[in-house]
């Protein structure tokens, strides 16, 4: 009796690993079509539509970043503005005293923000949900006020900084919004993969194990003060390194564009996304796009978006696309032995 | 919910189809956002007198076609809108309010060879960079500075605390009065910032004390000047206190209190109704037969000024960016609304147009004679 | 030398003494239940063990190197597992993750690594999915391996909670009421369960109120109340200890 | 020393603003340990409310002034209290089941939306309490002045909290908005109404934070769109500062968040006043990571 239903269950097991196997095949399928409707975009629109496309990439860029801090690992960052501002000076300070290429600064900016995001996640780390949300918006306010302020004379109080060049790329010019927006969707190509990656692995899963239950995650064997502030500075870097983007497309950087308003909404893009980071990439489309579909209402504009911003979370309470699970490759010989075990089990009870 | 947003995606994308024969112009300006008051009194003034212009059949036999888009007081949002208006292929445009705004939209129409004139835009780099397209009808930070300096010198005082707000609008002041006081060997004893938006001063009115100076000129803009001067009156203290032209507003005596208010003074371009010229009281007349109020805020009319001097370009069949460049940097005298009107080889108006205003017993700005 | 040594160890909530001047050892290889009314302050000699709370007094010696006032995680890295009294699995993650999460102390791979899926990586990642699937499989679960954990049986979730425990390579397993909601059937299972985890050459450290599992099981029993020690021993010695009878008569006597 | 006790006195003033902003906040987050970002908006509202009704509808000249006030208080509190109501129905409750985060972005549109149909209601300019509203009698204590209306604010801030704690405390359906606080589910078990009591907690809030926004208009005389957005994250700031969910914490941390203010203003810096306040909060939660009075359960395992 017990023998058939394991042989049962091994070919329901079976039959779903094929499963898999199509809908990952779909899948591929899908992402192809994304990257050549991302890629055929800038054919059809204005120069306008396009540089919207750029804002969009750079939300998207700074809410995939946001999402392994808050959506993987359940941290509530509300400050991530900060490291994104970062970034920029680092990048705007680089270039304009020392005429440094902009694509040299980036792994710079991107380090200066990781290591920025370090100090001060340090002793922090350790707070609990509310707590540490008020923390982070103390963080990017502080830095706010000590850029208005033009610390060290460098960053040039609320005046920001201008002048910033533009990046060349193997000799090629950077300049138009679509150069930009070929290079910021790259971008968020590369990061979109890695981020994948990040979250097929056990670094990825240790995120995930903190978020559900972290005193669960410490008794198993995760140093969860060490994985929080790991996924905290790959965030910050992240989000450091598209500051510096920003501040070769911009050209002219200043404090206000690194507000608590504009940390609310890069968090307000993860949460409606929902984990996954095709939710995040629809959320951040919505989110940057809506306040520009709705430029013809004039004065109406941001009542409308904030009227869309309930209605999101009420149209989607859990975000618009949850995570997925992850796939893993049980291999048949490993089932034959699951099925004997399995059956070993059963007569002990029996 | 799907179908609403496509139905709004075809909204956006119909008017983009059908024009006729229109010269446009665009404004840009904060309709929404912390400076949204500024930006509705720009586009009221703007539309007012291109509805004018237009009911008196437009120029070249064209009519003028306005484009209004909001920066939001933001610099993204400003990038967008002016690549909104790029692509709706406007000759000239209008704003915007800010320096740091105005700045992140510069280049983009500069690419895209269109004038730009600003209005409320006094930082001193905007014109320094030397864009062929780029004009302002406001003043600059240095200049203001100057005047500014010169009026505290001549009422003889020798304390001096500087307070500014840390925008950039009001740093600048605040540096460039600084600086000319010194050349003027008054002495600055206080320089520091307040945050806007605040409704309690007494804190820093207390330290303020402490440092005892025989005025306070607080650079800023005219909410915070009102609770300053409504606060230092509460305190019990008498001192004398100045301002700039982001002062200059109906309601900084609401907000202070007459009593409070009483012998407060500010350097400032005129508004329209301080001048006794014919354009100035035309336009005063009919915006109060339309709007049944008069213009508050001195920026919003340097918006009608920027308008003026583009719709003089036109009048002159001056239709391409070039040509209308070519025009504003040789113009001077246009009669505007705050004055005379013209730019120089950098885009910065020209002429010496700042004036003294002191706050009466009744709470009224009066304007003094030089 | 014992594997567990535990000193004169003490910890009060407040003003409350939960553990009073506790001393025991644990010897290696054997099955050793701590026993004592509610409220007698087992957990928290648990917890205490496993870093979760630190005492404010004594020493904690485990296979000789002094684990007092060490991260949770550090202690399971060294070689202790435990279970928890309210299962705490990721219930909306499916088991084989579970049980990953035990075994992530013994895999390496670094953020990079993870970043890129370096071969390394890859090769790990295998390996460790391999192994994990063998601990399910010892359980007895490697059907639901990729069932949301929440999803399971009461029983099969303490299950699971031992496959993620085992999956750390542990010297000592420390289970906190393991048969706790099992029915009959699970329980004699699970003492099977326990018996060949004890073949693999692994130490276990149980509470249990059910007597009849310690009685089979236990080598060695350790009584508790109000925080100190009143009694230990064989199962058969301790049974008939009028100290214990006296602590389990005043409170919860029907456990017996 | 003088200039010192000064500052204190200022520091104070602004304080009890913040506590009384607070207050709602606390309240709220108590119950449904929702961050209500639009907490601050409700406040504007009050303020623009407040301000329509004894001047456009003419309520202040209709009666004597000490009467037309108080009427006016109470409308307002009523009123703002109906809009929160209908917020907490329509924005929040579909959330509730999905987690706290979708409740905080509904908020922040929720913010949003206020604070854009206020400018849109009313003109975005600065609104102006005209000055026989405002009552100006000086008091002096220990040689010091100080305009009367701010030991007014003071006092009614800690008036309110006193009767917000004893209606938790000593009521009936106060306990069981401690009981829902606690654990919804048991409180439903043992018969409270707990969607009764949410709605409750979400007239008092609000109503409290329009009360704020009034008084706000009536001392410092100028109210405009965005003053909300400030005044809601300082009193988010004081609510963490004391505890958040805790009553006579937010009433501690609106106080001691006005005295940091202040003393940072007067002795640091003043354009780096609110980084420092900040950097206080940001050291007394490292020190005591749930704020000063708030509890700290241990984990149970």
């Amino acid at each position: 009796m017990h023998d058939t239903t394991a042989a049962h269950h091994f070919h329901a097991e079976k039959n779903k690993t094929v499963g898999r196997f199509f809908e990952h095949n779909k899948r591929s399928v899908f992402y192809v079509a994304l990257i050549l409707l991302f890629a055929a975009f800038p054919l059809t629109g204005s120069s306008y539509w396009i540089d919207l496309g750029v804002n969009i990439g750079f939300y998207t860029l700074l809410a995939l970043s946001l999402n392994v801090i808050l959506g993987q690992a359940g941290i509530f960052n509300m400050g991530h503005m900060a490291f994104y501002g970062v970034g920029a000076y680092v990048t705007a300070i680089l270039n304009t005293v020392w005429h440094w290429p902009v694509f040299w600064t980036m792994p710079l900016a991107g380090c200066a923000a990781g290591l920025f995001a370090a100090i001060v996640a340090r002793p922090i780390i350790h707070l609990r949900g509310d707590y540490l949300l008020i923390v982070t918006i103390g963080i990017v306010e502080i830095v706010r006020i000590a850029l208005l302020n033009d610390i060290g004379g460098l960053t040039g109080g609320s005046n920001g900084i201008f002048g910033i060049s533009r990046p060349v790329l193997f000799g090629f010019k950077i300049v138009k919004p679509i150069h930009f927006y070929y290079l910021v969707w790259g971008m968020v190509a590369v990061s979109y993969l890695l981020f994948y990656m990040m979250r097929r692995s056990r670094f990825g899963r240790a995120l995930n194990y903190i978020k559900t239950d972290d005193v669960a995650a410490e008794g198993c064997g995760i140093d969860v003060a060490h994985y929080k502030l790991l996924a905290f500075v790959l965030g910050a870097t992240w989000a450091g390194m598209t500051g510096s983007i920003y501040a070769a497309k911009m050209t002219t950087i200043a404090p206000e564009s690194f507000n608590f308003m504009e940390s609310c909404i890069i968090f307000a893009v993860v949460i409606l996304g929902g984990g996954s980071q095709l939710g995040v990439l629809i959320s951040a489309l919505l989110f940057i796009g809506l306040p520009e579909i709705f430029r013809q209402f004039n004065d109406f504009r941001m009542l409308l978006f904030g009227l869309a911003m309930m209605l999101m979370m009420i149209w989607r309470p859990q975000g618009i696309l949850p995570m997925r699970p992850r796939l893993y490759a049980v291999s048949k010989k490993l089932f034959s032995g699951a099925k004997e075990s399995t059956s070993k089990g059963q007569e002990k009870i029996a | 919910m799907k179908k609403l947003l496509l139905l709004l995606l075809l909204c956006c994308l119909i008017p983009a189809l059908c024009q006729a024969e229109t010269l446009k112009i665009g404004l840009m300006c904060p309709l929404t956002g912390k400076w949204a008051s500024e930006g509705h009194d720009m586009k009221n003034i703007v539309s007012l007198l291109v509805e004018e212009r237009n009911n008196l059949g437009g120029v070249q036999g064209k009519t003028i076609e306005l484009i209004v888009e909001d920066d939001a007081g933001d610099p993204r949002t400003a990038a967008l809108a002016a690549q909104k208006l790029s692509s709706a292929e406007v000759v000239a445009v209008i704003g915007t309010y800010g320096s740091a705004v105005t700045e992140a939209s510069q280049s983009i129409f500069d690419e895209a060879g269109i004038v730009q004139i600003a209005t409320g835009s006094t930082s001193v780099r905007l014109t320094e960079k030397e864009l062929p397209l780029f004009f302002r009808t406001c003043p600059r930070d240095d200049a203001q500075g100057l005047a500014a300096a010169e009026a505290i010198a001549k009422r003889g005082f020798k304390k001096v605390a500087i307070l500014h707000d840390n925008s950039s609008y009001a740093k600048g002041l605040a540096e460039e009065s600084r600086n000319e006081l010194k050349k003027l060997g008054v002495g600055v004893i206080f320089f520091d910032a307040l945050t806007p938006g605040e409704r309690d001063y007494n804190a820093i009115l207390t330290k303020l004390k402490t440092a005892d100076p025989d005025l306070i000129f607080f650079t800023g803009y005219y909410p915070e000047t009102g609770m300053l001067l409504r606060q230092k009156k509460e305190m019990g203290w008498n001192v004398a206190m100045m301002g700039g032209d982001a002062a200059n507003h109906q309601d900084l005596v609401k907000i202070a209190g007459v009593d409070a208010a009483k012998g407060y003074f500010f350097v400032s371009p005129p508004l329209p109704q301080d001048l006794n010229s014919k354009a100035a009281k035309d336009f005063l007349a009919s915006y109060k037969e339309k709007y049944k109020s008069e213009p508050v805020s001195v920026w919003a009319v340097l918006a009608g000024d920027a308008y003026k001097a583009i719709e003089s370009a036109f009048a002159l069949k001056h239709s391409d960016a070039k040509s209308i460049a070519g025009y504003l940097h040789k113009l001077s005298g246009l009669q505007g609304f705050s004055g005379d009107l013209g730019f120089d080889a950098k885009g910065d108006r020209i002429g010496k147009f700042y004036r003294t205003y002191t706050v009466n017993g009744e709470g009224k700005f009066v304007i003094e004679n030089e | 030398m014992p594997l567990l040594k535990v000193d004169h160890m003490t910890k009060n909530f407040g003003g409350l003494v939960a553990v009073d001047d506790l001393s025991f050892n644990v010897e290696p290889n054997s099955i050793v239940g701590l026993i004592g009314p509610n409220g007698a302050g087992k957990t928290t000699v648990f917890n205490c063990i496993t870093g979760n709370y630190t005492p404010e007094a004594g020493s904690i010696t485990f296979d000789g190197q002094s684990i007092k006032g060490l991260r949770p995680h550090k202690i399971v890295e060294l070689g202790i597992a435990r279970t928890f009294q309210s299962i705490r699995l990721f219930s909306d993650l499916p088991s084989i993750e579970n049980v990953l999460a035990g075994r992530h102390c013994r895999m390496k791979a670094g953020m990079l690594s993870c970043l890129f899926h370096a071969p390394s990586q890859k090769k790990e990642e295998e390996a460790s999915v391999e192994r994990c699937m063998e601990e399910l499989a010892f359980v007895g679960l490697a059907h639901h391996w990729q069932d949301p954990a929440g999803s399971l049986s009461y029983g099969n979730q303490r299950l699971l909670e031992i496959a993620r425990a085992l999956a750390s390579d542990p010297k000592l397993l420390i289970l906190d009421e393991p048969a706790g909601g099992m029915n009959e059937q699970e329980t004699k299972a699970l003492v099977d369960t326990i018996l060949a985890i004890r073949k693999r050459n692994i130490t276990i450290l149980l509470i249990e109120h059910d007597m009849r599992l310690v009685m089979k099981i236990c080598e060695k029993l350790l009584v508790l109340e109000h925080g100190s020690l009143i009694a230990k021993g064989e199962p058969s010695s301790v049974r008939n200890d009028p100290a214990v009878i006296e602590a389990y008569l005043g409170s919860d006597a029907n456990k017996w | 020393m003088e200039q010192f006790l000064q500052q204190l006195l200022n520091g104070i003033a602004v304080g009890g603003i913040y506590a009384l902003v607070a207050l709602g906040y606390t309240m709220v987050y108590g119950v449904l340990k929702l961050i209500n970002f639009a907490h601050g908006d409700l406040f504007t509202i009050g303020a623009y409310l407040g301000l329509t009704l004894l001047v456009s509808a003419g309520i202040a000249g209709a009666l004597p002034l000490f009467a037309a006030i108080l009427l006016v208080f109470i409308m307002v509190a009523l009123f703002v209290a109906l809009i929160g109501f209908l917020l907490e129905r329509t924005a929040y409750r579909p959330l509730r089941s999905a987690g706290r985060l979708s409740a905080v972005v509904s908020a922040l549109g929720a913010s949003i939306f206020f604070q854009n149909a206020i400018m849109l209601i009313y003109e975005p300019r600065v609104y102006v309490f005209p000055d026989f509203l405002r009552p100006t009698f000086t008091i002096s204590l220990f040689g010091f002045t100080f305009p009367g209306i701010r030991l007014f604010i003071v006092g009614v801030s800690i008036l309110l909290m006193l009767l917000l704690w004893a209606f938790i405390q000593k009521t009936r359906v106060g306990t069981a908005i401690q009981a829902v606080a606690i654990d919804q589910d048991a409180a439903r078990l043992v018969g409270i109404n707990v969607n009764k009591i949410i709605s409750l907690v979400f007239l008092i809030g609000p109503g409290l934070g329009g009360i704020a926004g009034l008084m706000v208009g009536l001392y410092y005389g100028q109210i405009d769109f965005t003053m909300g957005w400030g005044y809601g994250l300082k009193a988010f700031i004081a609510a963490i500062l004391g505890g958040i969910g805790n009553i006579p914490g937010a009433m501690l941390g609106g106080f001691l968040l006005g005295i940091i203010e202040a003393l940072a203003a007067g002795y640091i810096s003043m354009a780096w006043k609110d980084a420092i306040a900040f950097f206080v909060l940001i050291v007394i939660l490292i020190v005591r990571p749930t704020g000063i009075l708030g509890e700290r359960t241990a984990e149970k395992l």
